[in-house]
């Protein structure tokens, strides 16, 4: 299981390359890619604040969780923060399991969980100045859905 | 102070010269210095680390201890 | 909308680059990849047979229907056949959208179409022979969530 | 013949040199030829494409058009 923080932009089809390679056991392998989205010049640029030594943790907790439930072979969560431009990669998560069942599963409960309950702030900069995002309802309903 | 909290209190960081005995003395100290920060650390799903661990409630703060006020999180 | 069938190997990481790439306006990238396992040496290889002028149309007309349905920016389905080794990937999904949900649902969706109903036929070669497989009974109900 | 029908018959592509006027026809003639392949063509989820087209039931069947009998299929 890996968790990794990164001020850097980087590229999801290198963490798929590497996360797929050698896995002669695995049958499903299952990837999510979050991107900054312009909204047609409203956001200039996202500013993601994490809290050191928490966020990671949280993470990290989190991601062992899902690992067990699932009967994963891997996860892998690569989350950006600091200023993030539009077209830029945010997140990804990767999830391996036997069957795509549990690899999709796996994705998808790791991403309702990063949008409303990890330890992220986060800021859009655009034309008409700064807003905090703050988790909707939805992201808040599609969180328990695995409680 | 992480997210729109760090924007009403007008800062992100401070260190205490001295340590509050609870989490609710700093609450108090806080509200004191500036009702409208007071009120948002009341908000809806603020939470709050000791340590770095989620605390609920009150509870005793040692002295030079780490308190994180954590507006809604919301990654991804 | 990209549906190609190939007999080479190919690498999942190279597809979702170009995939992701230069996407301001899409939040959600969400990837399949099924690899061939080798199942503790009960699989040495695995034969895939695509009726060519069939399989891909009918690929491509469910392709096109699930765009519409998840309001997909795109969707891009490579598939194998011929000859494949365990370790090697099978099958590539990849689905853009707006937001996640839909993103996560339209690859779930096609997956579970390609299992158990897309005109490939698939045979495991192992140590004591080899062997048929067709869709299991899951399969088939997965498949009809979706009807 | 796709997937294990291929087997069954013993052979995965034929040409008659003339084609049955009805797809039902063309059944009755693969079955007569062999009882095994005509019961497996009736199997379970077996389905059959003409002209690259699924169709069910009988149909009528123009000379020289290709027909396929398909296995039930499994990709990914």
């Amino acid at each position: 299981m890996t968790v990794r923080l990164t001020t850097e932009p980087f590229d999801p089809g290198v963490l798929l390359a590497e996360f797929s390679a050698g896995r002669a056991e695995t049958g499903a392998v299952v990837t999510f890619t979050g991107i900054a989205r312009a909204s047609d010049g409203q956001v200039e640029r996202l500013e993601l604040e994490a809290y050191p030594g928490f966020t990671d943790t949280e993470i990290e907790r989190i991601a062992s969780a899902t690992k067990a439930r699932f009967s994963l072979h891997a996860v892998l969560i690569v989350h950006r923060h600091g200023e993030i431009a539009p077209g830029e990669a945010i997140v990804f998560v990767a999830t391996a399991a036997a069957h795509r069942r549990a690899a999709f599963q796996a994705a998808d409960q790791l991403m309702d969980y990063l949008k409303s309950r990890a330890p992220f702030w986060k800021k859009e900069h655009g034309p008409d100045g700064a807003r905090w995002i703050e988790p909707t309802d939805q992201d808040m309903a599609d969180a328990k859905r695995w409680d | 102070m992480f997210g729109r909290l760090a924007d009403v209190a007008g800062w992100r960081e401070r260190s205490l010269a001295e340590t509050p005995a609870t989490l609710f003395a700093l609450r108090a100290l806080l509200s004191e210095e500036s009702p409208a920060l007071g009120a948002a650390l009341a908000g809806k799903g603020v939470q709050v680390a000791v340590a770095k661990a989620i605390v609920r409630g009150d509870v005793a703060l040692a002295a030079g201890v780490e308190v994180a006020f954590l507006a809604p999180m919301s990654g991804g």
